[in-house]
């Protein structure tokens, strides 16, 4: 029996080894580390992963074009920038995580039980969600490199796990954080058979587990369309539900809701571009001859997602929930780009990607700044008059919710402008109509914040805003400064695409 | 024999999963009914895999099984936390989340 | 044709008047109303040595103009700010600035007590200016600026009381009413630029036997709509008698001797279009003879001395209007008959605000009476002008009535004898009303209010009355004598040969015109003088009486037909903005927040549905795989 | 020199100084706002000069690449009728800095905020008109929507919130249309020659009628709401009812324009067979606004209102010039433009000092102004008899033109149109008897007059009412090239006089 | 019935006998899994249905699976299961009424649209090639055969499921694992606290449960001398669990308990 020891590249793998790295030396700290020392050791462990992640990262973008890891992993143009833009949005939001006021002070702790009391009097924290981000963030970083299923598989639940286990660690509102943590992954491991179930036809259609040996199948033609199609549809029910589309939606509100809002945060920008990061992957290179048979329903999802996140949205009262249907429909204009199934289109969902992550996180960033003596504030109602209490506050959310409007002289507009417009080149004319109309319903709620916050007079209810760490104050300025610097001026960006985003197939 | 009739079984296997996710409401018998979907799919690969000769698909079954280890590690101490705040294991209980 | 530098100054001069009294504001108070008498007097002056430069010409050489500057010019819409003075306009010059600068000085005294006397005669003399422009404009469009600068002048100046609330209205409605008439005239511009490419008279003049008689005939139609709203003609007459809200100068200046004219002006000055449009011009003939007799009927019922004469005014402008849409014949004798008309009714107006002046500012005519004793001067002057309207020899009215007259019998078959007799019966009437007017005012009983004095005005007020009632005296002759003024206008109206088949002689027209006269003022004596006179206007009169007080039902009929439907309109369009244009938009917002809500109701919070809502999804999939595969 | 980019900075350096003003200096914060807008009015005055009236290309051009991936430039140039605009903004902007001295006080926010927020409208303003790139006046577009909501809901009056939304959601969902339209064009740019925005271009795009007509609406739409156009107006009441004064003049003087700029400049050189399909529909829309507006302005309660509908009747002739394809209707509504800035803007800022000094902007509380404050009264009066286009005033000749103009092709509209004048009486005369004339009714007795401030803002602007209606051609004869040079664009000539048919 | 019998006959080769035997039972067992109230019963029926797929995965030369099945899956795997169902409560059952709703009807009509669509569509499916097998990849051995894959082209993903399962132990330590938040008291400290403490009556402990009641099960309080039930007599977590008896029943009423004060 002859075995020869495999070439993992393991340049092009650094980025992940990095981070997986980071996320054991992170487990070890929790259990050599004083309990003292843990915050800020796992704080400036996590950031420097991140970091060094994202240099060594900058250090292999040459050597694209590349396979590692014996195929199982794709390096090429669109894999550093979705990486890239991975990294960057984790960053901004550990920033926010190293807040742990939002975190459980210990999550075994009956809610309310004198044991929970004790643990919030001594200042425990639990520094785990250093480590559990780092994994998360390994896995979001791998997911829209893999290049077959099992990679593609682990990688998604490599993301998946962490991010179940986080949304359960709320401080405030334990119960709702539990439920969310309950539903997401139930439903997670629900979409994930399907995602399996999927693969697994996919496999039997073209007797190949790897993405060129489907994607040679699909060109040759010779397989039995059924199982192709059964395959297409039950794996692309698992992507779907991570981004959030419609009918896949229905956990991002709870979700979003109950999770501690920086892990929503975190989840809501990184893991919907390492969804789609994959999702481009796959339809672009692997299912790209077989378009007849998903462009129609994807439009029909991509349509109906954008219109009931819109439409819902407005009769939201909560602005984590708001937020979360705004993402859905953000879902659904992103779906165009794939769709759209040309160059434009990739570059386009790249740049929507990283822009609307980074005013996400923004976004979920001030939720966390606006707080009463129970901790955040998410009613909108009492959310009224924070333009006079805080004018930083309440100006940045004005401008990612104008972002995410799509108003000019914001990143969203040209995100949403280059989206469409490829959408429109593809001929998915019916997908830009809903796509405009839904801005329109969106405009309406994102407006009807902006009137809260400035032009309603506030009720004393003790709600102020606490500007907690520099770090989250950072978070909300550099993601205002990304905001309107690649609304203003996006050239630099939009050219630096371009011409990196080819895929290899 | 004809190896597809093992697809039927899986595919009715996972269609017994997914319809019990949606009717039971103890959530470790929910999440059972997942795991339960997650063998009919391992079901498929191993079928297929021997429909197409190569083994790919047994290995891709393999990591289903470590992967749903994993998950049902995860996911039963999500399910006993919850178990220990609201002294149920109800799905239907934990509905605060909503609208 | 020649150009004078000085057209301008006529214009100029009572413009810089206005500006500089309206502008200065109170520092002028003191000198202000000198300073408008004497610019209004200069532009007189000016007006008589343009005279005196035309008449030394020859007869084709006599019209000038100054091109001012280029106004509007767009493609070939070329309007220059041009003046024109040719025979006709010099008439009306010299009307206005002359009466004008009477009127001034008439107003001196007449508005000392006025706390805005400045005001007054800052708008007096933008009246004049527009008024100048209107005659002098050497285009439709420049015409047309004057005409709604007259308008505005008119506006501001029967809205002078403004304080009273009737006032304003009545001013409003002068200028509304104005506005339809207005609109006509926009409407004749806009026809004859589609048409023929111009608005200039010039142009128009010679763009005429190129051009339909349709077209020609529409825009006759707009010119006379036009004139009826300006000159208070039928259908447009029903603000000319709320006008005499303003103060009697006013009345006497705008209402009676130059801006009610204008609408003769426009018409005489298009002679061209209605010779070419017969239609047209039957139809002015139809509205002169109607407006004759409605003012006439008016007349005899009104009790307020003002309104009377302003409903005599409607009449009078009737007979120019009759005379203008008689053609090449007519116009001269309407020229004619508004040059009388222009001092007679001035004078008489004069002598009204004098009369009201002496009697605490009373206007009924019913609380008057045996004034003579009191105001002799008043009462020559006003007697004077009385006898000239009636038409008396050899008063001014006798020569232009006559013609008048004369010339609607000769127009010859059932139309001649129609009009013939229609401006017969009006000068009856008209000898009716007028002697009724006399006689409550100047004879008969006293039946003055407790505190009345009456004395005679001082020498500012009846000097203008005095040089008025000469006018009316001796205009009449002056003007026809050997056809003065006829000859004078003559080159400007085209003249068809002579085919004169009178009807009637000359002088067995003047024989009738007489006896009709006489048999009014008898019936007037008779009604009037031989019995006692109410000082209250009595209710038990006929149905003629109650409709002829009420102005045969004109405010009533415009309120039943435009106003009411015209304010429910408004009603009904405000109320359907809002709830269905309006509506319609936020029914579209609520239909997006109330299918946001009932969706919202898809996020129940059971886990178990989510995965039912994943699970449906997943069947729709592969229903469509099932179809797409089938 | 590149005149509008320094025309587009000014006000912006102005907005930085009043923004490291200190905090309570609010008088510092309005003269640096004040001379900032004279500064700019000046500037803007100076580059007229240099313009070349005959010269019917865009002139004082400026490009750079922004977005060079997307074909997008950063374009600027003016026509004489982005110039004329530009003129009548930039004379605006210190007439209401001036006029509007003290309306930021009422304010949600700091009286500096209130400037900044002039300022970089104004440069927007600017930006506007002068874009000749599609997706740069796209973006401005919709980015000046900006500050007039914070300007409306942050500084005004009454139900000011809401009116802000319904602007801005009216102007989004208007914007969101053309944006659609945007974006086919973009993509049928690039597949005849490559990705473009530039006018010039897009303007030679092949395209079937079917799509010209879908693209034509998507724009038309947009600059309908804007203008706004029958039955897209019901915003502008309701804003206008609730901003100050002086934002309301930028609301209705120059923003709005936009609307109907971008009809001349968009729909119908984009578009120009779609424009010939539509013009009946708009045609009808045009004559509906006029008299509709007007109706409902001789119905109006609240005088802001009023002044809001009489506007709206005014886009009806604008928009109906434009579509008549003459020159003269193109020139009238080019003029109309420029004039119903300065009438509107009179009628505005009086209205705003008797309503500051009232306390009420229903017409029923006041009355017998004349009496306790002439000069306010006369403005008044004056600025009305400007929008009922009196003749001697500025607006009469357009409005004139624009009959005159759609007379000769369409007679019908033109007649219907001019029955607006009569309402145009009424709803004049009827405010201005019942808040100026009559007795003075309590709670007037003791308004003061104009002061001296407010006179020399005002007078500017009754200044050019009264010379324009008088003596415009020096600005017809920089309009009637570039309206002409549209005409022929469209294949359109002045139809020959008719003769009546004989 | 017939035809399926007579099928079952003509290839009655061993394999086939068995698939028409267990199959059935996998259906059969996993729709019982639903069926079934006690969630302790659906676990045993989850185990029966993973060891037939066991089976099969041996039938189909999958020889390593199938092992790993049961000895991973249906030994581990459903053994946590069934540990955390002892946990939760042996005894718990669900109602099966449906008390969404509108759910049930929905799951059905999915239920049977989901099946009855794969059926027919599987129907249609012609694999396009005959069954390969697996004789010629399981030539070296099955087991050597995955090895090669797992250890050569799937060494990446092997390797990061070992992160996956340190993800899932600690976030299973930081749900569950109660750390302690005071330090630990000393016994002098406790000692202290018992005699410095409220009453003297702790400082010799506190009584047990049962004490001189009728019985002497846990949940049963002690009596003190004057008949009262004891409180503190019972532990604090059954207590919590209200899983007490309710002392008042244990008092002795005939009892008086005033104590005659000495004067």
């Amino acid at each position: 029996m002859s075995f020869t020891a495999p070439v993992l590249s393991y340049s092009l793998l650094s980025p992940m080894l990095i981070l997986l790295g980071g996320a054991l030396i992170g487990v070890l700290v929790e259990a050599f580390v004083s309990k003292a020392l843990r915050p800020a050791v796992q704080l400036t462990l996590t950031l420097g992963t991140l970091l060094l992640a994202v240099m060594q990262l900058w250090r292999i973008r040459g050597q694209q074009s590349l396979t590692a890891a014996v195929g199982t992993i794709v390096f090429d143009g669109p894999a550093f920038l979705l990486q890239a833009s991975i990294l960057i949005i984790a960053i901004i939001s550990v920033f926010l995580i190293a807040d742990t006021e939002h975190f459980a002070a210990l999550p075994a702790a009956l809610p309310g039980s004198e044991e929970e009391r004790q643990a919030v009097q001594s200042g425990n924290q639990i520094t785990e969600v250093y480590p559990l981000t780092l994994f998360a963030v390994a896995g979001m970083v791998m997911f829209p490199v893999a290049n077959d299923l099992i990679t593609l598989f682990v990688a998604l639940e490599m993301l998946s796990l962490p991010l179940y286990l986080m949304a359960g660690l709320s401080r405030r509102r334990r119960l709702a954080s539990q439920e969310a943590a309950l539903k997401y992954f139930l439903l997670g491991a629900f979409s994930s058979a399907f995602f399996l179930f999927g693969a697994a036809y996919l496999y039997g259609y073209s007797a190949s587990i790897t993405f060129a040996g489907i994607r040679e199948a699909i060109v040759g033609g010779g397989g039995n369309d059924v199982l192709l199609l059964i395959g297409i549809a039950f794996l692309s029910i698992g992507l779907l539900f991570k981004v959030g589309a419609v009918p896949f939606h229905s956990w991002s509100p709870d979700v979003y809701q109950g999770a501690p809002t920086p892990v929503t945060a975190f989840m809501a920008a990184a893991t919907k571009i390492a969804a789609f990061g994959a999702m481009l992957r796959i339809y672009y290179t692997v299912f790209a001859n077989a378009q007849w048979s998903w462009t129609p329903v994807l439009s029909g999802i991509a349509i109906v997602t954008m219109l009931l996140g819109s439409l819902v949205a407005i009769a939201q009262r909560d602005v984590k929930r708001m937020l979360a249907y705004s993402s859905i429909a953000h879902a659904g204009f992103l779906l165009s780009g794939v769709i759209a199934l040309n160059k434009a289109g990739l570059d386009a969902t790249i740049f929507y990607l990283f822009a609307y992550g980074v005013a996400t996180v923004g976004a979920f960033a001030v939720v966390t700044l606006v707080r009463d003596s129970a901790g955040e504030v998410t009613d909108l109602n009492r959310w009224k008059g924070l333009g006079k209490r805080s004018p930083f506050a309440a100006t940045s959310f004005a401008l990612f919710l104008l972002a995410f409007a799509g108003i000019p002289l914001t990143s969203g507009f040209i995100g949403k402008f280059s989206i469409f417009s490829a959408a429109y080149e593809s001929g998915a004319k019916g997908v830009v109509i809903a796509g405009v109309l839904s801005s329109a319903i969106a405009a309406f709620f994102y407006i009807r914040v902006i009137v809260l916050m400035f032009f309603t007079d506030a009720t004393e209810d003790g709600t102020s805003v606490e500007i907690p760490s520099i770090l989250t104050q950072a978070s909300v300025v550099i993601a205002a400064v990304v905001t309107v610097a690649l609304g203003v001026y996006p050239a630099p960006l939009l050219d630096f695409i371009t011409n990196l985003a080819i895929f290899i197939r | 024999m004809d190896a597809s009739n093992y697809l039927y079984i899986s595919a009715l296997l996972f269609t017994i999963g997914a319809v019990g996710v949606v009717v039971r409401r103890n959530a470790i018998v929910v999440f059972m009914c997942i795991e339960l979907m997650l063998n009919a799919a391992n079901l498929s690969f191993v079928t297929f895999s021997r429909i197409n000769g190569d083994l790919n698909g047994q290995i891709m079954a393999f990591f289903t099984m470590v992967v749903a280890a994993c998950e049902v590690v995860v996911g039963l101490a999500i399910i006993v936390t919850i178990y220990r705040s609201r002294r149920s294991a109800s799905v239907d209980d934990a509905s605060l989340l909503k609208r | 044709m020649n150009t004078s530098q000085s057209l301008v100054y006529l214009i100029a001069l009572p413009l810089a008047g206005a500006a500089l009294l309206l502008l200065g504001g109170r520092r002028t108070d003191k000198w202000g109303h000198l300073l408008a008498t004497a610019l209004s007097a200069s532009s007189f002056g000016v007006g008589l040595y343009q005279l005196s430069q035309m008449l030394g010409r020859s007869t084709e050489a006599r019209p000038v103009s100054q091109k001012l500057f280029e106004w509007i010019n767009v493609g070939t819409f070329n309007v220059d700010a041009g003046l024109l003075l040719d025979q006709l306009s010099i008439c009306f010059v010299l009307l206005i600035t002359g009466v004008g600068t009477l009127i001034h000085v008439y107003s001196i005294s007449y508005m000392s007590h006025d706390h805005d006397r400045r005001r007054f005669f800052a708008f007096l003399n933008l009246f004049i200016a527009a008024m100048l422009l209107l005659v002098l404009g050497d285009s439709y469009l420049s015409l047309y600026v004057g005409w709604e600068g007259v308008g505005l002048a008119s506006y501001l100046l029967i809205g002078f009381w403004n304080q009273k609330p009737a006032y304003a209205t009545a001013s409003k409605k002068a200028f509304v009413m104005n506005r339809v008439g207005d609109m006509g005239l926009s409407f004749a511009i806009m026809i004859a630029f589609a048409t023929m490419g111009t608005v200039s008279f010039a142009g128009v003049a010679e763009q005429v036997e190129n051009t339909s008689e349709a077209a020609l005939t529409g825009m006759g139609i707009m010119l006379l709509i036009a004139a009826a709203g300006k000159s208070a003609q039928f259908p447009l007459q029903a603000w000319l008698g709320d006008a005499m809200a303003g103060p009697t100068p006013v009345s006497a200046l705008i209402h009676a001797a130059t801006m009610v004219t204008a609408g003769v002006y426009l018409i005489t000055r298009s002679n061209f279009v209605f010779d070419a449009a017969p239609t047209a011009q039957l139809l002015v003939v139809i509205v002169g003879a109607i407006t004759l007799m409605f003012g006439a009927l008016i007349g005899t019922a009104k009790d307020d001395i003002k309104k009377a004469l302003a409903a005599s005014t409607m009449s009078q402008i009737g007979y120019m209007i009759l005379a203008a849409g008689l053609g090449p014949v007519g116009y001269a004798f309407a020229i004619m008959h508004l040059l009388t008309h222009g001092f007679f009714k001035a004078g008489m107006f004069l002598g009204a605000g004098s009369v009201m002046h002496g009697m605490n500012d009373e206007v009924n005519m019913r609380k008057y009476g045996a004034l003579r004793k009191f105001m002799p001067i008043t009462f020559a002057t006003f007697g004077l002008g009385y006898l000239a309207i009636l038409g008396v020899p050899p008063f001014a009215g006798f020569y232009s009535k006559d013609m008048i007259i004369e010339t609607a019998f000769n127009a010859g078959g059932v139309k001649g004898i129609i009009l013939g007799s229609v401006t017969l019966l009006g000068a009856g009437i008209t000898a009716f009303y007028m002697t009724r007017v006399m006689i409550l005012t100047f004879t008969g009983t006293k039946r003055w209010d407790e505190d009345a004095h009456p004395h005679e005005s001082p020498w500012l007020m009846w000097l203008p009355m005095a040089v008025l009632a000469i006018g009316s005296v001796t205009s009449g002759f002056l003007l026809s004598r050997g056809d003065a003024l006829v000859n004078w206008l003559h080159p400007l109206f085209e003249h068809h040969e002579e085919h004169e088949h009178h009807l009637l002689e000359p002088i067995v027209v003047s024989g009738l015109a007489l006896t009709m006269v006489a048999i009014g003022v008898a019936i007037a004596f008779v009604k009037y003088s031989r019995q006692e006179v109410a000082n209250i206007a009595p209710e038990n009169v006929s149905v003629f009486t109650k409709i002829a007080r009420q102005d045969l039902m004109q405010d009533r009929f415009n309120e039943a037909v435009f106003m009411r439907p015209g304010q429910a309109l408004t009603t009904t369009l405000g109320a359907t903005d809002e709830a269905v244009i309006d509506g319609t938009v936020r029914g579209v917002g609520q239909l997006a927040m109330s299918s946001g809500s009932a969706l919202r109701g898809l996020q129940n919070g059971f886990v178990r549905s989510y995965a039912a809502l994943i699970l449906v999804g997943a069947v729709a999939l592969i229903a469509a795989i099932w179809v797409v595969v089938q | 020199m590149k005149w509008l980019t320094l025309l587009m900075l000014l006000p912006l350096a102005g907005a930085a100084v009043i923004a490291v003003l200190p905090k309570g200096n609010e008088k510092a914060a309005k003269q640096s706002a004040l001379v900032t807008t004279l500064v700019v009015m000046t500037a803007t005055i100076a580059m007229a000069v240099g313009f070349q009236r005959d010269n019917v290309d865009l002139q004082f051009v400026e490009k750079y690449s922004w977005i060079p991936s997307f074909g997008i430039n950063y374009a600027l140039g003016v026509d004489a009728i982005a110039l004329v605009l530009i003129l009548m903004s930039t004379i605006l902007a210190p007439v209401v800095v001036l006029a509007g001295w003290n309306e930021a006080h009422g304010g949600r926010w700091s009286v500096k905020t209130f400037y900044i927020l002039i300022l970089v409208l104004e440069t927007m303003m600017i930006g506007v008109f002068a874009a000749t790139d599609v997706f740069l006046f796209y973006v401005i577009f919709e980015a000046m929507l900006i500050p007039v909501y914070f300007l409306i809901g942050g500084y005004g009056s009454g139900e000011r919130s809401a009116a802000a939304v319904k602007f801005l959601i009216y102007s989004l969902v208007g914007g969101l249309l053309m944006l659609a339209s945007i974006i086919a064009l973009y993509v049928m740019s690039g597949a005849q020659g490559g990705h473009t925005f530039d006018i010039n271009k897009l303007s030679q795009l092949q395209m079937s009628s079917m799509t010209q007509n879908l693209l034509f609406l998507g724009f038309f739409i947009a600059f309908a709401i804007k203008a706004p156009v029958w039955p897209f107006h019901t915003w502008l009441p309701d804003a206008a009812q609730s901003a100050t004064p002086g934002t309301s003049v930028l609301l209705l003087g120059v923003l709005d324009k936009v609307g109907t700029f971008g009809m001349i400049r968009y729909c119908l050189t984009l578009f120009p067979e779609a424009s010939k399909t539509f013009t009946p529909v708009i045609l009808i829309l045009a004559v509906i606004s006029i008299v509709y507006g007007a109706f409902l302005a001789i119905s109006a309660k609240d005088i802001k209102r009023l002044i809001a509908y009489t506007s709206i009747s005014h886009f009806g002739f604008i928009t109906m010039g434009i579509f008549a394809m003459t020159s003269q209707g193109q020139s009238g509504a080019i003029l109309y433009m420029f004039n119903h800035g300065f009438s509107t803007a009179a009628l505005f800022l009086v209205a705003g000092w008797m309503i500051s000094r009232r306390g009420s902007s229903t017409i029923a509380d006041f009355g017998g102004l004349q009496r306790v404050a002439p000069v306010l009264a006369w403005t008044f009066f004056l600025a009305g008899l400007s929008s009922l286009a009196l003749p001697g005033l500025s607006s009469f000749v357009s409005e004139f033109l624009v009959l005159v103009g759609t007379f000769t092709r369409y007679p019908v509209h033109a007649i219907i149109a001019t029955f607006g004048i009569v309402l145009a009486a009424l709803y004049i005369l009827i405010p201005v008897q019942k808040a100026l004339h009559g007795p003075t009714t309590p709670g007037n007795e003791n308004l003061k007059d104009l002061n001296l401030r407010e006179k020399l803002a005002i007078a500017p602007v009754i200044a050019i009412i009264v010379v324009l209606g008088f003596y415009p051609s020096p600005l017809l004869k920089v309009i009637n090239p570039a309206a002409t040079h549209v005409i022929s664009q469209m294949g359109f000539t002045d139809p020959a006089p008719t003769n009546g048919g004989k | 019935m017939l035809q399926l019998a007579l099928e079952v006959g003509q290839t009655a080769k061993p394999e086939a006998v068995m698939f028409w035997i267990l199959g059935p039972l996998a259906v059969v067992a996993s729709l019982a899994m639903l069926l079934v109230k006690k969630a302790v019963h659906s676990a045993i029926l989850m185990a029966f249905v993973m060891v037939i797929l066991a089976i099969f995965y041996i039938a189909q030369d999958a020889a390593f699976l199938g092992i790993v099945q049961i000895v991973v899956y249906t030994g581990a795997v459903m053994m946590l299961f069934l540990f955390i169902l002892m946990l939760v409560g042996v005894d718990s059952s669900d109602s099966l009424t449906e008390t969404i709703r509108g759910l049930r009807p929905i799951a059905i009509t999915a239920a049977v649209g989901f099946g009855g669509l794969m059926v027919s569509l599987l129907g249609q499916a012609t694999i396009g090639r005959s069954a390969v097998g697996l004789s010629g990849a399981n030539a070296e051995g099955n087991v050597q055969g995955i090895a090669k894959l797992l250890f050569s082209t799937y060494v990446w993903p092997f390797e990061v499921v070992s992160a996956l399962l340190i993800t899932a132990a600690l976030g299973a330590m930081v749900l569950a694992h109660h750390q302690r938040t005071t330090t630990r008291p000393t016994q002098r400290q406790l000692s202290i606290d018992r005699f410095r403490g409220d009453s003297l009556g702790t400082a010799a402990g506190l009584p047990g449960p049962g004490v001189y009641a009728r019985h002497n099960a846990v949940d049963v309080p002690a009596l003190l001398p004057d008949g009262t039930p004891a409180a503190a007599s019972i532990n604090a977590s059954l207590e919590a669990r209200g899983d007490m008896l309710d002392y008042k029943k244990f008092e002795l009423s005939e009892i008086n308990t005033k104590v005659e004060e000495e004067k």
